[in-house]
């Protein structure tokens, strides 16, 4: 079914950014467009989710070409799903940054960038095209470099730096694959890559190719042993960035390795095998440095990693049971994660530091803020019944019939270090008296009401999300059975690509 | 009767160009490297791009080939003259033959404003030419 | 009888691809940078006159648009490395 | 004098329209066809300039390439023989040119012509610093180069 | 069954806005909370008595299995009247404790929200259900017992509870969902059916293992008992409720409910008597050492929860119904006696047994509800504890293999420890002279000593008229845990056997051991000489150094330099692709259908890898930007040679821009420094031509594909009949891919914003964030 | 002959590969910049390649009468040249604003060892 | 440091390049050019003007802020991308005049998102470049 409203998420993010642009060092005029573009893009995103939901899968052809000759954009359940996530994500962290930022940096640009970065999001999530993905990767990854760097402080371009390099590593393997891709099958279009790749008969190259995809998306998502360059740089912009980063950046690897390996390269063996070892592997190595970590964002940081392993892990093995456990995991990861770098931003606005060791209090001193932010970080650890727990069931279930073992131990590990660090948190940071000897720079304490509440507000938002996929999981689990049953049979995006052509 | 003008066109044209890079790896300092190469260049694209006016009977090609040699003619003389100044700015020796430098001394080293008349008072006046050919190769 | 692209195949295009070589040379020894600048600009319009001779070869004009972007262009690479030689000098 | 050569443009131009084929030779001759046209016209005219200054031009252009082939034959010669037979130096130059345009074009020349090189402008725009090949001695360089190039050059442009 | 689970959750989140008013006088209305839901529960006992189970369902997210499934039978009821009716003492008794508490609000809620969640796991039919209260419960307790946060041994000790039980959580969730799988059913009832198929599947023995981690961790079982006695830094009334009568013992409930399901097989039934066996006797012996009134009741606690491990084990008819008496028995008495060791500490403000004495002088009705509790505790006739004895003794000497007279001696080890323990807590600080510093110590408020008097006095009730209480509660418990009809008779009196002289054999040597035992601090130390090899020393160690090993590897791996991060990268990049490649088998290559090699070709290519060896090897940077220029325009050329001019323009203007700002910004860098050693610079090349060949033969692998020039095809065809324009290459660029060009701008622009903003924006150090 | 274009490109990955594994700063962007030629190189070379016919429809014509390259992969690295450029020139501003703070181009020196306060 | 031949130059050099640019563009849909050639081809006559009289006086040339060409060079390419929705087909749908105008040839909505990409292009390399010679 064609559908004009597809790209109308992309759209709202591009005017809004454009718009902005016009009212360049405007910066109240900056945040009433930041928050109204992203509630009417938010708006925009539930009724293309609800139609979606009701008709299945939309198309449109960019330009009225048909597909393969034209960019297709195709709003599957997947697809949209990641589409309203990151536009409730982007209504609440742009309300966040509107009192939570500093204003020279708004003076420089942020809000454009920010929904610069959020319509590269809807793109990636929304386009049908592999090159056309990769274009959205590059406006995702440049945005994400300024944002980063915005401000300048040493530490930021330190980080920078390396999470630059990195990730344009990654899009190099990422454009390296889809240059040999492109060489083997002649077309880019994924509906009809997924035909053409099957008349491909030399199938040790469609293995190598896979490969840069592998790593490209790898690096992406963070996974070992391609994660490096996340907790390099995740500590170091302002936290209203850092939870757009946090939420969603990394899943767009994610989501690009579901798209990518349900449509094109199914999983073979090998594969699979070595999904299985990077999962194991990631969670473990997310989970070690978790363990260590004192400064809240850096474990945040590494949180992410333990937890990427989770989903590709679910990825890994590929079945209905396992993709329903990834995608709904997926679900939760980026509200509660982007939600989670705001409460580091919040806590530093509180306690004036992100150092475990010298914050302190907040339990006694907020006790209702404290109750919030308790929500979302049990909802990270995964304490049913709130999100983390419901998609763990699926992974278990699935770990169990393959049988891999290894996986069910990292999950418990990583669940375990999961819960451990983040009472530990808990415990250092709500429950303990804050140090004496400092003196804490407290800058919630004298702001005006109306600041406090605009900075409570994004978090109390994510966090009822959660608690809503968390309590009405049943919601959930039936949009991540419909999104794993087409990504495991993908005939039905297909003949919604191709469709008037197969036939 | 075309073919052999355009055959002896690109010929001298391709010649020069020869010449201009033996040129620039055969002289012996920077500034006869660049006083060899510049114009020889320019004048065997200049006759390349002649051939390609005759072989092609469109305006626009001649249009195009007037064009290119038009901005090389322009263009060539400056870049060389910006490199030259920059070359001497920075102290590239001259080779070791070279009889006189009456630039030397001429420039105030902290504006690079270059004088007409030769100021006594200006202290380092001394020609910047190489005593060894290693020192300028 | 020797045809005029065979002329052009093999002794005019060889011999720019040598002369590109040798000022390559050039380029590679220095011993200044402005050395190497100046081999650069000259392998650029060695280079001009290679796309001239393949389009007449090919008998595709197009390329001509490439070799006049080419003669705009080159010069300011050239200018801007002549200027910040010489700036660098004064820091 | 501007008049005359718009006329003349305007000539050539009829000429290619009512032979229908716009080739640069056929405008070329329909350019001097119009000038000898105008010239025949123009004869008992007080200002007489434009007739004159255009085959001073064209003579120009030939003095030019002529001195460029000369050089250029020189410069090759010392290039592929192993012997060098330059004697390099940095001359200064006193220019008669004034305007910038006269300054530029000057320089152009001087610098096409191979064995010259524009070094630097001074400030005052009184002076040039020409690198020269080859150099018998800097009077006889500069002596040369006023009473020719730009004797000639000027007499076009003023 | 629902509401009660609700009411308690939806009371504690409203104390989070009403807190203020629950502070007041309207406290009262706290403890009426529990009175109901029992009484909701009392009121079923009849029903259940009848052996008739009481189902609710209530869908909650079908689609996992997961939904309200509760079912109330007998082994249900007994925990839920525990939980409320202990519940109803707590709260008063609690409400008094911790009467003027600045974070009285925020106790109740936590303790509501413990109670919902108890209530949760015994009611719940449905294994993940029973999960998801299972794990409330974990959390609920660590906030009760980091309740005095300022300390940091309460919060290092609910760190410690909540790693353990959550550890153990999450190894459960992991056995439940494999038996379920298995079972292909997650409610429990449906469970005891498949008992056959899950106990012959080959994964049964991790089952077994998984769940039992889950419930030895919450129960507190030996290696993971050492949470427990921490946990005692939570306020007392929480001890009485979570830590002696109910949250511990959800691991016990857990045994007994799968016991049906998963139970009667060797596997099962030998490591719960090992575990369970060893627990209470370790623990029965601990308790003697300790001087804190807490650590000894945490520790009989420990050795009781190690009883009901092993009769579960022990698994015979006699050993459940003991199980399920003993259960009642032990929440009696050690509730009580908790609760005595509050007003203790209340009022004299220590629990220190070197020190109390002679209190029954000012305390006297608590004296009598301690007595009978430790008399309770200590099995004497008459008392309910004699009754829960007396059937323990039964069963372990009629276990059917010889072993019986081991297990009765262990039993009978463990009792001795208990007698003496009970009598320790509860007889110990009263007998004795009041030292002068006690003789301001008086009664507290009525509510804090009348309900653990209350529960002593069920004790002795429940002694005394055994029959009623057996057939009422127990009788059907114990049908529940053995999945079959029990035949449970409870007497007073079973006549003079060997049981009765092994009780009272007990008693005798119990009281000795409690005349002998003096608390002391000499002696305490003494047994802390262990502490090096006590599993909390181990595992903390174990904990100590995972940490390390995650410190060196975290660090090891992740170093700080961004060359190693590549290196790796690449290297995992290169062992992949040469995997692939090799598996490929040999490459082939079509020379008939590659074009022409030319020589001016072969020029052009010799000069860029000139170039690139510059670019590799010079220490200029001016250089190395010149060589990069050499090389852009030299790819430059081979897009005109291959038909590419739009590219060739394209590479060219930006390749000139990139220099310009390239010299730009480098004209101020000093030159390159050689960092490095030979051998590092030899090891990189190797592996930068390693992926350089690897990408050539790739690519070679591709070029011998044939071509599908589909889409190409329909570009050149329609360019110009369809959109309007003869260069192909623009035409895609603005009409077929056009999307691919708006956001490529975007792409740019966004570049650019970030250059000015970089090189524009410098943050005043005041403003942060 | 495509094998030049495939030798330069693998020459071209590893150069690039050998220049991100330098410690200086400048060498690491070099790196980048050749890698991405290479990939645009393999883009190309792998699509199906002609000499001397670029495909741009003859004036005179409506379709095209002969042979042309294949102009998608054309189009592809211009989208890719350009994107890089983008990249780049980011890239290298930030490399002065860091040569700036830390006074040297060295990577080594990027490791503060804790947060400053953002 | 300025140059007085290059300053004379550039004189007739930087319209000479915006003339030659905005050929490029025009031409880009038959020949080899186009929006994003022209554009660079337009923002180096700039920088080259920069190079000859500084920066300060080509920012003078320009009268506004190369900056500010981003937007609108966004605001028209994304317009002709979006306006085909008003009308009914999906975004960037190709719109055509009937008759072809001398010159430009056919002209429609893909000229006029070449002219935004020319824009942006153009703003994006003269802010990129400006921003760090102003800031030295
Ligand atoms: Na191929
Ligand atoms: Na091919």
């Amino acid at each position: 079914m064609i559908d004009n409203h597809i790209l109308a998420p992309i759209f709202v993010q591009l005017f809004t950014a454009i718009i902005q642009l016009m009212f360049w060092r405007k910066t109240l005029t900056q945040r009433y467009l930041s928050v109204g573009g992203s509630l009417v893009g938010l708006m925009v995103a539930f009724r293309l989710f609800g139609r979606v939901k009701e008709s299945g899968i939309l198309t449109l052809n960019a330009a009225n070409w048909d597909a393969p000759f034209g960019i297709v954009f195709v709003a599957d359940l997947l697809s949209v799903t990641l589409v309203l996530l990151t536009s409730i994500a982007c209504f609440a962290v742009s309300i966040f940054s509107s009192v939570g930022l500093s204003r020279q940096r708004m003076l420089y640009g942020y809000f454009p960038i920010f929904h610069f970065l959020i319509m590269g999001l809807h793109g990636a999530f929304l386009t049908g095209d592999i090159f056309n993905l990769y274009v959205y990767f590059e406006v995702i990854i440049i945005s994400s470099f300024v944002l980063m760097t915005l401000g300048g402080r040493k530490a930021q371009l330190e980080g920078a730096v390396k999470y630059m390099a990195m990730n344009i590593l990654a899009s190099m393997f990422f454009l390296t694959g889809i240059g040999i891709l492109y060489g083997i099958t002649g077309s880019l279009n994924m509906a009809d890559l997924s035909i053409r790749i099957q008349e491909v008969q030399n199938k040790a190259l469609i293995g190598i190719t896979s490969c840069f995809f592998i790593i490209g998306f790898g690096i992406k998502s963070a996974v070992f042993p391609l994660y490096y360059w996340l907790p390099s740089s995740y500590h170091t912009p302002p936290s209203a960035v850092a939870a757009t980063f946090g939420g969603l950046l990394t899943k767009v690897g994610i989501y690009a390795m579901l798209r990518v390996f349900s449509l094109i390269f199914v999983p073979d063996e090998f594969t699979r095998t070595l999904l299985m070892v990077i999962a194991v592997l990631t969670i473990l190595t997310g989970a070690f440095g978790a363990l260590i970590k004192t400064n809240i964002r850096r474990l945040f940081s590494y949180l992410i990693v333990c937890h990427i392993g989770f989903m590709v892990g679910g990825i890994a093995m590929f079945s209905k049971i396992a993709l329903m456990g990834a995608v709904f995991y997926l679900i939760h990861d980026i509200m509660v994660k982007t939600n989670m770098f705001l409460i580091a931003g919040l806590i530093r606005q509180l306690g004036g530091t992100m150092d475990m060791g010298k914050l302190g209090g907040l339990y006694r001193d907020y006790p209702k803020i404290s109750l919030l932010i308790a929500i979302v970080l049990f909802s990270l650890v995964g304490i049913p019944p709130l999100s983390g727990f419901w998609p763990k069931i699926f992974l278990f279930q699935e770990a169990f019939a393959q049988h891999q073992y290894f996986y069910v131990a990292a999950l418990i590990i990583g669940s375990f270090v999961t819960l451990y660090v983040i009472a530990k948190m808990w415990s250092e940071v709500f429950w303990k008296n804050p140090p004496t000897e400092e003196e804490i720079d407290n800058r919630f304490a004298p702001m005006p009401p109306y600041k406090k509440i605009l900075m409570v507000l994004p978090i109390a938002l994510l966090a009822l999300v959660t608690l809503y996929i968390g309590l009405n999981a049943e919601a959930i689990v039936k949009v991540a059975d419909t999104i794993s049953t087409q990504l495991i049979d993908p005939s039905a995006y297909i003949d919604a690509v191709l469709g008037n052509k197969t036939d | 009767m075309i073919d052999i003008v355009l055959a002896l066109l690109s010929t001298v044209g391709a010649l020069s160009i020869l010449f201009a890079s033996i040129g620039i790896l055969r002289m012996p300092d920077f500034y006869l490297r660049l006083s060899v190469t510049v114009k020889a260049s320019t004048l065997g694209v200049g006759l390349l791009l002649i051939c390609a006016a005759i072989m092609f009977p469109d305006v626009s090609v001649t249009t195009k080939a007037i064009a290119i040699i038009f901005f090389l003619i322009i263009t060539a003389p400056i870049g060389a003259h910006m490199i030259g100044r920059a070359a001497y700015f920075t102290g590239t020796p001259l080779w070791k033959g070279t009889i006189v430098d009456e630039l030397a001394g001429m420039y105030n080293e902290e504006t690079h404003e270059l004088d007409s008349e030769d100021d006594d008072d200006e202290d380092d006046d001394t020609p910047n030419i190489a005593k060894t050919e290693e020192e300028t190769e | 009888m020797i045809t005029l692209e065979a002329y052009f195949d093999y002794v005019i295009l060889p011999i720019l691809a040598i002369s590109v070589m040798l000022v390559f040379i050039r380029l590679f020894k220095g011993p200044a940078v402005v050395d190497r600048v100046v081999a650069l600009d000259l392998i650029i319009t060695t280079g001009i006159g290679i796309i001239t001779v393949y389009s007449i070869r090919s008998n595709q004009e197009v390329f001509l648009d490439v070799a006049i972007i080419l003669a705009l262009i080159a010069f300011l690479g050239t200018v801007a490395f002549a200027y910040y030689i010489e700036k660098q000098k004064d820091d | 004098m501007i008049k005359n050569f718009l006329m003349n443009l305007l000539l050539s131009a009829i000429w290619v329209a009512l032979t229908g084929s716009l080739y640069y030779t056929n405008f070329l001759f329909g350019f001097m066809l119009g000038f000898f046209i105008l010239w025949i016209m123009n004869r008992n005219e007080a200002d007489q300039r434009y007739f004159y200054r255009v085959p001073k031009i064209i003579s120009f252009a030939f003095y030019f390439l002529y001195e460029i082939i000369k050089a250029n034959v020189q410069v090759a010669f010392d290039v592929i023989t192993p012997k060098y037979f330059f004697k390099p130096g940095i001359v200064k130059y006193p220019m008669s040119a004034r305007t910038d345009f006269e300054i530029n074009l000057l320089s152009t020349m001087i610098s096409l012509t191979p064995g010259t090189l524009i070094v630097d402008i001074s400030d005052d725009k009184k002076t040039i610093y020409i690198h020269v090949m080859y150099l018998t001695d800097p009077e006889t360089f500069v002596r040369q180069t006023q009473t020719g190039l730009e004797r000639r050059l000027l007499a076009i442009l003023r | 069954m629902l509401f009660t689970v609700l009411t308690g959750l939806i009371t504690s989140s409203l104390l989070v806005p009403f807190g203020k008013i629950i502070k007041t006088k309207w406290s009262i209305l706290l403890p009426f909370i529990p009175v109901i839901l029992f009484l909701f529960y009392l009121w079923h006992v009849p029903v259940i008595a009848n052996g008739t189970n009481v189902i609710q369902h209530l869908a909650w997210v079908p689609s996992l299995g997961v939904n309200f499934d509760f079912r109330l039978d007998g082994l249900s009821l007994l925990f839920a009247l525990l939980i409320t009716g202990i519940g109803t003492a707590i709260f008063f008794y609690g409400r008094s404790y911790l009467k003027g508490h600045v974070y009285f609000d925020r106790f109740f809620a936590y303790l509501l929200l413990f109670m919902s969640a108890m209530l949760g796991v015994v009611l719940a039919n449905n294994i993940l259900t029973l999960f998801v209260f299972w794990e409330l419960t974990s959390i609920s307790s660590f906030f009760l017992i980091g309740f005095n946060n300022d300390s940091k041994e309460s919060r290092n000790s609910a760190l410690t509870a909540l790693s353990i039980t959550g550890l153990g959580g999450f190894f459960l969730l992991a056995g439940l969902v494999l038996a379920g799988n298995i079972a292909d059913t997650f409610i429990i009832s449906e469970l005891f059916a498949q008992h056959d198929k899950i106990a012959n599947h080959p994964l049964y023995p991790l089952i077994v293992g998984l769940v039992f981690i889950g419930a030895f961790t919450k129960s507190a079982q030996f290696p993971f008992h050492f949470w427990l006695p921490g946990a005692m830094k939570a306020p007392t009334p929480v001890s009485a409720y979570l830590h002696s009568a109910t949250m511990v013992k959800a691991g016990i409930y857990l045994l007994a409910r799968l016991t049906p399901a998963l139970g009667s097989t060797e596997l099962w039934n030998t490591t719960l008597m090992i575990v369970g066996g060893f627990t209470m006797v370790y623990a029965a012996i601990h308790s003697l050492f300790r001087t804190d009134l807490k650590g000894v009741l945490a520790y009989s606690t420990i050795s009781a929860l190690g009883i009901l491990t092993f009769l579960l084990g022990i698994g015979s008819d006699q050993a459940i119904i003991a199980a399920s008496v003993f259960i009642l028995v032990h929440a009696l008495y050690k509730a009580t006696l908790f609760m005595v060791t509050g007003i203790i500490d209340h009022e004299a403000h220590t629990r220190d047994l070197t020190k109390l004495s002679g209190l029954r002088k000012v305390l006297m009705p608590v004296f009598i509800a301690a007595l009978l509790a430790a008399l309770s505790s200590a099995g004497l006739p008459s008392t309910f504890g004699f009754i829960g004895k007396d059937l323990i003794y039964e069963a372990t000497l009629h276990y059917h293999h010889n072993w019986a007279i081991w297990l009765t001696a262990l039993a009978v080890i463990t009792n001795i420890g208990l007698v003496a323990a009970g009598f320790m807590a509860g007889i110990k600080p009263f007998t004795g002279k009041l030292p002068s510093e006690f003789e301001q110590v008086h009664l507290p408020y009525k509510s804090m000593w009348i309900p653990p008097l209350i529960l002593a006095l069920l004790s002795l009730a429940f002694g005394i008229f055994p029959g009623i209480v057996g057939d009422y509660f127990n009788h059907q418990t114990a049908n529940a845990i053995a999945g079959q009809e029990t035949s449970m008779h409870l007497k007073i009196w079973h006549g003079f056997n060997t049981v009765l002289i092994l009780s009272l054999a007990t008693l005798a040597a119990g009281t000795v051991v409690y005349l002998l035992n003096k608390p002391s601090r000499a002696k305490l130390a003494a047994i802390e000489q262990f502490n090096k090899i006590s599993p909390q020393h181990i595992i903390s160690n174990i904990a100590n150094g995972i940490t390390r090993f995650s410190s060196v590897y975290t660090n090891a791996i992740h170093d700080g330099y961004l060359r190693s991060y590549h290196l790796k990268i690449i290297l995992f990049a290169e062992l992949l692709l040469a995997y692939k490649l090799w598996l490929g088998g040999p490459i082939q290559i079509d020379f008939e259908n590659l074009t022409p090699l030319s020589w001016y070709e072969v020029g052009i290519v010799a000069m860029l890898i000139g170039a690139l060896y510059i670019i590799v090897t010079t220490r200029s940077r001016l250089t190395s930007v010149v060589s990069t220029s050499v090389i852009g325009y030299c790819i430059c050329l081979l897009f005109v040679f291959y038909s590419a001019p739009d590219l060739a323009m394209t590479q060219f203007t930006i390749d000139t821009l990139t220099t310009v700002l390239f010299v730009l910004v480098l004209y101020k860098l000093p030159p390159f420094i050689n960092f490095v050693r030979q051998g590092i610079l030899i090891r990189d090349a190797i592996v930068a031509l390693g992926f350089g060949v690897i990408i050539s033969l790739i690519a070679l692998r591709v070029l011998y594909e044939p071509n599908t020039t589909a889409i190409s095809d329909f570009y050149g065809e329609n360019a110009y009949l369809l959109a309007k324009g003869k260069n192909v290459v623009n035409v895609i660029l603005v009409d077929f891919r056009g999307m691919d060009t708006m956001f490529e701008t975007v792409v740019l622009s966004i570049a650019a914003l970030g250059v000015y903003s970089l090189i524009k924006l410098r943050l005043k150090s005041s403003e942060k964030e | 002959m495509e094998l030049l274009l495939v030798l330069i490109l693998g020459l071209l990955y590893a150069a690039g590969v050998y220049l991100i594994l330098r410690r200086s700063m400048v060498k690491l962007l070099l790196g980048i910049i050749l890698w991405g030629n290479g990939a645009n190189i393999l883009i190309f070379v792998l699509g199906k390649i002609t000499k001397g016919s670029p495909p741009v429809i003859d004036g005179a014509y409506k379709v095209f009468q002969d042979v042309y390259a294949d102009p998608i992969p054309q189009a592809l690295i211009l989208t890719a040249i350009v994107i890089s450029f983008g990249l780049t020139s980011f890239a290298i501003v930030l490399l002065k604003r860091v040569y700036a703070l830390v006074d040297s181009d060295d990577l080594d020196d990027l490791n503060t060892p804790e947060e400053e306060d953002i | 440091m300025k140059s007085a031949i290059l300053q004379t130059a550039t004189r007739y050099l930087l319209p000479i390049l915006l003339l030659f640019s905005f050929f490029l563009l025009l031409r880009g849909h038959y020949y080899p050019g186009g929006g994003f050639v022209g554009g660079l081809v337009a923002s180096i006559a700039f920088v080259l003007h920069s190079f000859a009289n500084g920066t300060e006086n080509t920012m003078k040339i320009l009268r506004y802020k190369p900056l500010s060409l981003i937007p609108i060079g966004l605001a028209v390419s994304a317009v002709s991308v979006t306006f085909p929705l008003l009308l009914g087909f999906p975004p960037m749908t190709g719109l055509w005049f009937e008759e072809p105008i001398p010159v430009i040839g056919m002209i429609g909505s893909a000229l006029f998102f070449d002219l935004g990409v020319y824009l942006v292009v153009i703003g994006v390399v003269l802010t990129i470049l400006f921003t760090i010679a102003l800031n030295d």
